[in-house]
Order: structure tokens, then C-alpha cells, then sequence
């Protein structure tokens, strides 16, 4: 066991979406570990990335990690405090909207990348209700590019979402467009296990990078509908600076990373 | 009718003078910001029920509302306490047992729905949502709403783009407008006439007061007319919205007002706890909610070391350094 | 594409890069307050052509535009300069000799239009209107329209609500959003990534700023971005929305600036004196347009008294009882 | 001549708007003699009135006389300073535009209280252009009361307008309803020779008072349309404490008033 890796899953996974945020980038985040990588971005590869909130907050100074996107830590010195008026608007407008990325998480995912936090269970009497949309469905709806975290189980990588909450490929081809939204959608998906991205033509999600010491199978056990893993190979595993700034710089108390 | 100048009263008559059974009510804030908690415990106090609640993300409010039983219907984009309960939990067994009707939209739609009540248009337009079962599935059947007036006969519209292809959209979203009979909201700073200050992000707080037959307005400071006069670019409600103002420090308590204190996570967490089961959870609403006459009462269980702790630094506007796992 | 972290530059830099002969542009302000004074200058030296103008109620701006011959296409609200020339006097010669194509709006649906384009949707609604020549006349005939892929195919349009009478409203107008190629604002303070604070009444500039591809920012005060931070609740524009950052002290002049100086009645009614005769408003724009290099080359050829005499007072933001008849 | 009054068609106009605006009202108001109105109802009859403008501005404190409706002289100490969206829809949402009463001023009238700001003569190619809507359509379509001050001509008393921008009672009857909009227009017009009113269910003008002085003969002879002069009785002249709070307290420097 020479090879176990020097990370916990959570922090391979910071890593792997921080990596896809481009300097530059206006970066929606989610909660819990979207804010996280949002973070290790700016202190690692994307300087002068900008993390932007749906309640209203561009480019705030981060200097605790907040605990919600409603937390008083994101209203600190930020560029201008707003509303969720103004946030959606800033990407719904394709001005804007298109220099956005958005980071999110989700209960269910299918094979084009549609995301479900709303149920499982029928919708009237859920076995099991979700916290619902929330900005997610806009998000999905508005931007170019969307990071969506993942724990890569059979019940979440699923053939049918028992609600589509917010809006992927739809199913695949042109439907996404036919339906009325712009390009968008989730674009890459990371999970304790890999990195997933969609084929162009078809949306359909298939398997990019695989961790160090995580097999495809892994991956094809763990997912119900059929993934592509041709394509796959091994991901770049964090590199000591990366965690050293993740780790001392960006959640020194484990709050988002747990022990 | 004339408008009175002064609009102070103390919180319980202004629940008593606009909150009724049946009332149809949106609540201000956000998941663990700036929720009106105050005027939440004060309606379950006041045993009101049947309430139809608008709301986006109005966590903390929310899930007292819901497992006091006073909420009937229910129109949300999300139901979250951020961290404390990534779901609120009372919601969501409310839901999953059919205690409640409930409706689903996203964050924009909800903030959409209330500034078209606001701006008096009926609906507004968006390119949300096309393609997701929020547009599909709707959780007030149409029975239901062609037999109450409140509720609009459609949840959502889709219409092909009247101007062409303008804006690069052959196809619009319209979401219906909202005009609660009455929006609760917690300020940082009123006015007597009821002028308000928000400081930090406002969510769809403007919004929902404006869309509103009448508002309650909650603050931590009553000040003089003059005081927010000095600024009124930060003054975002001004008064001809507002039917009360209520002195209630603390008000959002345990929730966060920036610049005042931060949220209490640790009173949070115990809240989840109790929510788990039905009968915690009475024993706790039995205790914190209709065991104190008032929120001073509630604030006094408290106790002022955990109310020291949560005080907000000058500087950033939050706790620094405040134990929060 | 990326974007510069530090936009200032030149404003004759700013305005030869982002405005072409042909481009439709829109500028801040109203009537006789914080119009772009500066860049529409600038625009007039570098003898911009074919410029196609959405105006609210732009007075000052938009006559000087109109005068020097480089707008060939108007949509507007309202054209005046309050007391000093309650018609503009050069758009109403260019309208009366059919120098240029004009089509009327209200102001609210200037506005709508704006924030439609802000908001990135095809339309807005409205219940303004309805059996209004506004809604009849077309300014611009249907092939224009439909040879110019820039200009929306029909002027409004009016629909069935289709929510019922939700909201009492039978019907319902869509006005047709903007999106300019570029706007033109004056700021009091701007930092050099872009970040906007006004002062006082914002008028439409955030949502004019928000729905243009580029926006060009003329700031009484460029300051650091800390500056700007110690508090974001006052500060409408943030930095994604603009490409240039131009200082430019007194650039509104003679037009008011809210907290800096008033607006200078006396020039104004010069200018609306020269306005009356073609011959005498090219001699008033000879001198103080195209004979100084630059706004601070004109605001010497004003002078320093006239300039003090129109600073403003600290504790009201206007210049006390100043001489204004 | 010893009746000749002791004001000028200025004063007797403003008393007569200003009488007309209760306490409580919020008071949309135009440029010039709209203003010096408002602001002489707030010092005689109604103080709790509440000054309002489209810029954004509610309730300003009007130490000087502002020159247009963004003058800076309406932002000090406002209870708030908003924006043209939020100004309009303030009065286009029910719940408080009910609470408002528009004075405004127009080029032309007629009997239905339909105004023309926008030309005389042809749109496309018009003899002489005026400045437009600006708001005046936008608060004729949404609020109940409206107060219009006009020159008592007979070109500005018309039979028909050259261009209808801002909707009185359109054809009169229901045809203001019919077309979509809520109940409002014109209410009250206020000219230099008297005061006129509609009646509610013809939606037609008729002459409520002539000032002293003026017959129904001159009120007559200055209006194009057929006028109902038959209820007519004379107005009650502005009173010494009316014209005293008029002059020395709202235009010291006579800059609306005039010599």
C-alpha cells in the first residue's frame, strides 16, 4: 500500500475543479466544498479569478470560510453588495453570463449531466425530500461552464433522475437547445473517484481521469447507467504545493475537509 | 386612509393587526442571515395557522414556521440552513408526509416572482428553467387554484418570443407575479415612518416588502427620520411601503445581521437536533417559542455569553475566529 | 478573452477604441445632471458618424450629439435641458427637417428596455401605454426594420395576460430590451478595474451599464479599490461590466454632478441661445468643442471663477443659492 | 377695476392645484409650476404630503427650487434616492401608486383630458417637436389622480390631437378600460383662466370654476372642443395667508413665479 495517496478524497477533489477555474474566470459557487475549490483557485492557479455569490456578492474578500452563500463572511470588502436580482441577472445576461463558471453539488445526476436536488421518491409524496433548486436550476440554465461535485455511488450516477431540478444536456443532441437554453449545462464532474466531461455531439458523460489507485471498473461498478471509460486515463494527483496551500492557507481548521 | 407618520407598535400587535389564519406571507432573509426570527416565534406564539408561505431560500424562518404546523401551502426555491441543515429538516418531513402542499421554483424565478409584484405587472420573463420539472410538475393542481383566487391558474408559461429571434431567444419563461398580503422583514436601521436601512446583501428583501399589501417591519436600531436622511442612497425601502415598525434588537437571532452579530451555530445545530424527531422538537419550541413571552424573554435563556460570542467585529462585520464546528 | 485587471486609459483612447461610426451607443445622466459631457465632446472631435442614440431623458448629451451632426437614428423619451431649454432646440430642428430618424418611448419604458437588456431577456412588461400614439406610430417603417438585423422587428407589442386577469390586468405591453454597443457614464468615483460608485439619483446608468456589450466610465475620483471596499452596499456597478476607466474631473460639466459641483445655468443657457441658428451653434461648438484639445483645455477656457461659483456646497451637494436665473 | 385681483395667473394657479392635494398624498411632480404646486400644498394644506419625483427621489427636502426633475436640489435628505425603474414602478404597482396624484403640465388637451407633449403637425415630419413622454405617459396609465396645468388656448384646447402620448379617458366611456388601463388620466385641469373636471361617466371636461374676473364666455372662446360650462361657478380667490406662505416661504426669488 506504497501507493495510498498523501490526500484525503475531499481534497483531490478541491483540486480537481480549482485546476478548471481559468484566471479571469467569475466563478459561482455553491456551498461546502464549491466554495473551497473556488478558493484554492485563487491562491494556487487563478489569481484574478472573481467568486461571486447568488445573494448578490461580487469579488468578495474571503478571509473565513463562509458556511453558507448567505453568510455575513461573503459581504466583507467585496466589490459591491447586490441582490439575487442582480446575480442572476449578471448571468442571464450573455454579456456577463458568458464569463462566468458556476460550482455546484447535487443529490442525482444522469448520463447528460441533468442534476437532481429536489426528491427521490415521487415528486407529490418524496421518500426523501431535497433541500429543491435553489440558484442551481438558473445557473445550469444561464452559464457556459459548470463544475458539479459529486460522491460517485449506483444511487446518484443514475438512468432516470426521479426529478429533473436543473437542466443539463436534457437528452443529448440538440434537445438542450431545442428546449430553449443556451450552451450550458454541467461540463465536467468531479467525484471521489474521477474527473467525468460530455462528448460535444452527444452530451453523454464519460470518464476523462480516474485517481491514482481507482480503476475504471471502480468507476462502471459505482455509476447504474453506461459511461464511456474509453478515453480515460490517470489523473495528475495533487502536488505538495497544492495541498500545502489548501490546507494552511485556504481551511486551516478542516472545516469544509473534516479530519 | 390616511398613512399614519408614526408606525412604531410593539411586535405583537403588529402580528396580531396583519397576520391572520390564512394570510398569505413572505418572510425576509436568507438560509442563516437576516431571518425576521423574532416575528417567526411570535406568530408560532400566536398560534396562527394555515399560513401559504412565499419563499426563495429562507431557511431558518422556514423550518420553525413549518414544524410549529402553522404553514398549510407552501410556494420555495430552497429549503436550507446552510451547514447547520444542508436540508431543513422539519420541511422536509412535513413534505415527505404530506402535511404541507408544496410547490417548487428556483431562486430566480422566486426573486422574478416577487419584483413583478413589486413593479405591478403580472408576470416576468426568464430563460430559466426550460426543460427542468420545475416547468412540468406543479404542486398546487389545477382544481386547486381555479377554486382559491390567491393562488394564480398556471404555475409557469412558456411563449414563443414575440420580438423574433431578439435577444438570441425564440422562446420566454414568464413566472407569475407574487403580492403577499404581508412580508415580515429585519432591518438594520428603521425609521418611525419606516424608512429602512439594510446593510450587506439585501436578497429579495426590497422586493418582497414592495410586492406587499402590508409589511412588519423588525430592526435592531429605531432611529431618528434625520439619521437616514443624512444617506438615503443607502436607504432601499422608503416608507409608503411600510404598515409597522417594531424595536426588536436581536431580532434576526439565531440568525446573522451584518455588522450586529454573527449566526449562532452552535444554537443552530441544536435546533437541527431536535428537529429529528417530533417530539424534540416540541419539547424545544415548547421551551425557547411558547416558554418566554416575548424575544427579550428568548434572548435572556440565551444568556448574554453566548449573545458576547456571536457579536459582530467592527472591522469585517462578522465574528472573527468564532468557534464554529 | 481576458480581462484587464487595469482599464484605465485616455478618454480620446477610450472613445476611438470602443465608438465607430454606425455603433449605437446611450449615455447616463438626465437632463441637466451627470451626463458624459467629456466623452460626448470627445465623440464630436473625432467626428463620429451615424450614430444610432437610446436616450431617456439625456438632455444635455444628446442635443450637443445631435448639433454636430452625429446621430442619424434616436430612440427616446424625452428631450430637454429643465428651465434652461425645456425642448432641446437642435433635436427639435433635426427632427423638423428630417435630419434624423427619431422614435418616441416613455421614460419608464426607456428604462424597461435598459434593464430587459440588463437582465438578458428579450422583454420586459408593463401596463403602460395601452391606447397611446406611442404605441400606434412607428418611428422606424417596417423594412427598416427588417433590412437592419440591430433594430427589433416591431416597436412593442401587446399580448393577453396569460395568467388570467392575475394582477388585474387584461392585457399587457412588452417593450423590447437594448443592449447598446456602448454606454457612456459620468461616476463620482470609479476604481481602475471599473468598479462604479454613484452618488445621489442613478437615473438608468446601472441598467444602461449592465446591458451594453462595452462601457466607457468617466469618474470624477479614480481611487484605489480598497477605497471602494470599505463599503460595497454603495457601489451600483461592478468591475466585470466595464472596458474603459477614464478620469476626467468635471466631466459632466456644465451638466450637474451630485456632491461635486451644480450645473452652470448661465453656460447652459448660452448654449440654448446659440442652439437657435445653425451658424451661430457651429461657432459656439468651434470654440468650445473642436477648438480646445480636451476637457481640461475647456474647462480653462470656462474659467476658474465660473467654476467656483458652481461648487458644491459639502452638507448639500449643490451649489447654495447660486444664481440661477 | 377695482376687482382686479391681487395675483398673477401664476399664483391664482398653483393655490388652485396646490388646494388639491390632500395629506398622505404622494405627489409625482413635473418640472416649474408642478413643483412650486407641490411645494406649496406641503407649506399651506397638506403637510404630510409627500414630494415625488420619476428620477428616484422620495419625499426630498426642497430647501431651493429645482430647475428639472434630477436637479441635485430633490436628492438631499430624500428618505431614499433610487432609480427611474423603481420611481415608476412605485406608481405602477397598485398598492402605492394608489396613493399618488401626478401634476404635470402638456402642449395640448383634449375633451377627454388626452395629452400631446410629443409635435404639432405630422410625427414623421412635424412642424414643431416637443420634448416628448418623458414619464407623462407612464403616470397617466398608472396613477387615479392627475392634476395637468395647461394655457387656456384654443390651439392647446383642441378638437383632436396632433399626437396622443399621455391617455386621458381615450374616447371617454369605457374605452380607457377597454384598452387596458386601470382607471386614472387627467382629473383636474388647472389653466390661467379657471379649473376644469370630468365627468365620471362621459369621461368628458367640464368647467368646475372661473377664476374672478373671467367669464364663461373668455373660458369658451379659448377652447376648440365644446365645453359643459353649466356647473360652473367662481373659484374663491387665493387668500392673503395662501399667497403670503406662496411668495415668501416657496419662490422668494419669484424663478417659477416670474415678475
Amino acid at each position: 500500500m506504497n501507493k495510498a495517496p498523501a490526500y484525503t478524497p475531499k481534497e483531490i477533489m478541491t483540486i480537481m475543479a480549482a485546476r478548471e477555474i481559468k484566471n479571469n474566470d467569475i466563478v459561482f459557487s455553491g456551498t461546502g466544498i464549491s466554495m473551497l475549490a473556488a478558493m484554492a483557485a485563487k491562491k494556487i492557479n487563478a489569481p484574478d479569478s472573481v467568486i461571486f455569490f447568488e445573494t448578490g456578492a461580487m469579488d468578495s474578500l474571503l478571509e473565513e470560510i463562509p458556511f453558507a452563500v448567505a453568510d455575513p463572511r461573503i459581504m466583507y470588502r467585496a466589490a459591491a453588495n447586490s441582490s439575487l436580482a442582480d446575480a442572476f441577472a449578471t448571468m442571464q445576461n450573455r454579456i456577463t453570463g458568458d464569463k462566468v463558471i458556476a460550482v455546484l453539488g447535487a443529490a442525482q445526476i444522469d448520463i447528460y449531466g441533468n442534476l437532481n436536488t429536489t426528491c427521490i421518491g415521487d415528486y407529490e409524496s418524496p421518500r426523501i425530500r431535497f433541500p429543491g433548486s435553489g440558484g442551481g436550476c438558473d445557473v445550469l440554465s444561464f452559464v457556459p461552464r459548470c463544475i458539479a461535485f459529486m460522491q460517485h455511488e449506483r444511487q446518484k450516477f443514475v438512468r432516470k433522475l426521479d426529478y429533473l431540478t436543473s437542466p443539463g444536456q436534457l437528452a443529448g443532441g440538440d434537445t438542450r437547445k431545442k428546449a430553449g437554453l443556451r450552451p450550458g449545462g454541467v461540463s465536467i464532474v468531479v467525484t471521489n473517484l474521477g474527473v467525468m466531461r460530455f462528448d460535444k455531439d452527444t452530451g453523454r458523460m464519460y470518464l476523462d481521469k480516474f485517481y491514482p489507485g481507482i480503476t475504471q471498473d471502480d468507476i462502471l461498478s459505482n455509476t447504474e447507467f453506461k459511461m464511456d471509460v474509453s478515453k480515460a486515463s490517470e489523473a495528475d494527483p495533487p502536488t505538495e504545493t497544492e495541498l500545502k496551500i489548501l490546507r494552511e492557507d485556504c481551511d486551516p481548521q478542516r472545516l469544509i475537509l473534516g479530519p | 386612509m390616511e398613512t399614519p407618520m408614526d408606525k412604531t407598535m410593539p411586535l405583537h400587535e403588529a402580528i396580531q393587526l396583519y397576520v391572520k389564519n390564512g394570510s398569505h406571507i413572505s418572510i425576509g432573509g436568507f438560509t442563516l442571515t437576516r431571518n425576521p426570527m423574532a416575528a417567526v416565534y411570535e406568530i408560532i406564539r400566536q398560534n396562527i395557522r394555515d399560513l401559504h408561505l412565499y419563499a426563495h431560500s429562507n431557511g431558518a424562518g422556514l423550518d420553525e414556521l413549518i414544524g410549529a404546523g402553522c404553514i398549510s401551502k407552501l410556494e420555495i426555491a430552497y429549503a436550507g440552513i446552510g451547514k447547520a441543515a444542508p436540508t431543513c429538516i422539519r420541511f422536509a418531513r412535513a413534505v415527505q408526509n404530506k402535511e404541507i402542499l408544496c410547490e417548487d421554483y428556483s431562486n430566480y424565478m422566486m426573486s422574478l416572482r416577487f419584483m413583478a409584484g413589486a413593479m405591478g405587472v403580472p408576470f416576468l420573463p426568464t430563460l430559466s428553467g426550460f426543460g427542468s420539472d420545475i416547468l412540468t410538475r406543479w404542486g398546487f393542481s389545477e382544481s386547486l387554484r381555479e377554486s382559491d383566487p390567491k393562488i394564480v391558474n398556471k404555475k409557469l408559461v412558456v411563449i414563443d418570443n414575440p420580438f423574433g429571434n431578439w435577444a438570441e431567444a425564440e422562446k420566454v419563461l414568464l413566472v407569475p407575479a407574487i403580492n403577499p398580503d404581508v412580508t415580515l422583514i429585519h432591518v438594520q436601521k428603521a425609521d418611525s415612518m419606516g424608512t429602512c436601512r439594510i446593510q450587506g446583501l439585501t436578497f429579495a428583501d426590497i422586493e418582497q416588502a414592495k410586492a406587499s399589501r402590508n409589511v412588519i417591519v423588525t430592526c435592531e436600531e429605531l432611529v431618528e427620520k434625520e439619521n437616514l436622511r443624512q444617506n438615503p442612497d443607502l436607504n432601499q425601502i422608503p416608507f409608503l411601503h411600510v404598515s409597522a415598525v417594531c424595536h426588536v434588537p436581536m431580532g434576526a437571532y439565531p440568525t446573522a445581521v451584518y455588522g450586529y452579530y454573527d449566526y449562532d451555530s452552535q444554537y443552530l445545530k441544536k435546533v437541527g437536533r431536535a428537529a429529528k424527531t417530533e417530539e424534540a422538537f416540541k419539547t424545544y419550541q415548547d421551551t425557547y417559542i411558547y416558554g418566554v413571552k416575548n424575544h427579550s424573554e428568548f434572548l435572556n435563556l440565551i444568556g448574554k455569553d453566548r449573545l458576547r460570542a456571536i457579536a459582530a467585529d467592527p472591522e469585517t462585520g462578522y465574528s472573527v475566529n468564532m468557534k464554529r464546528d
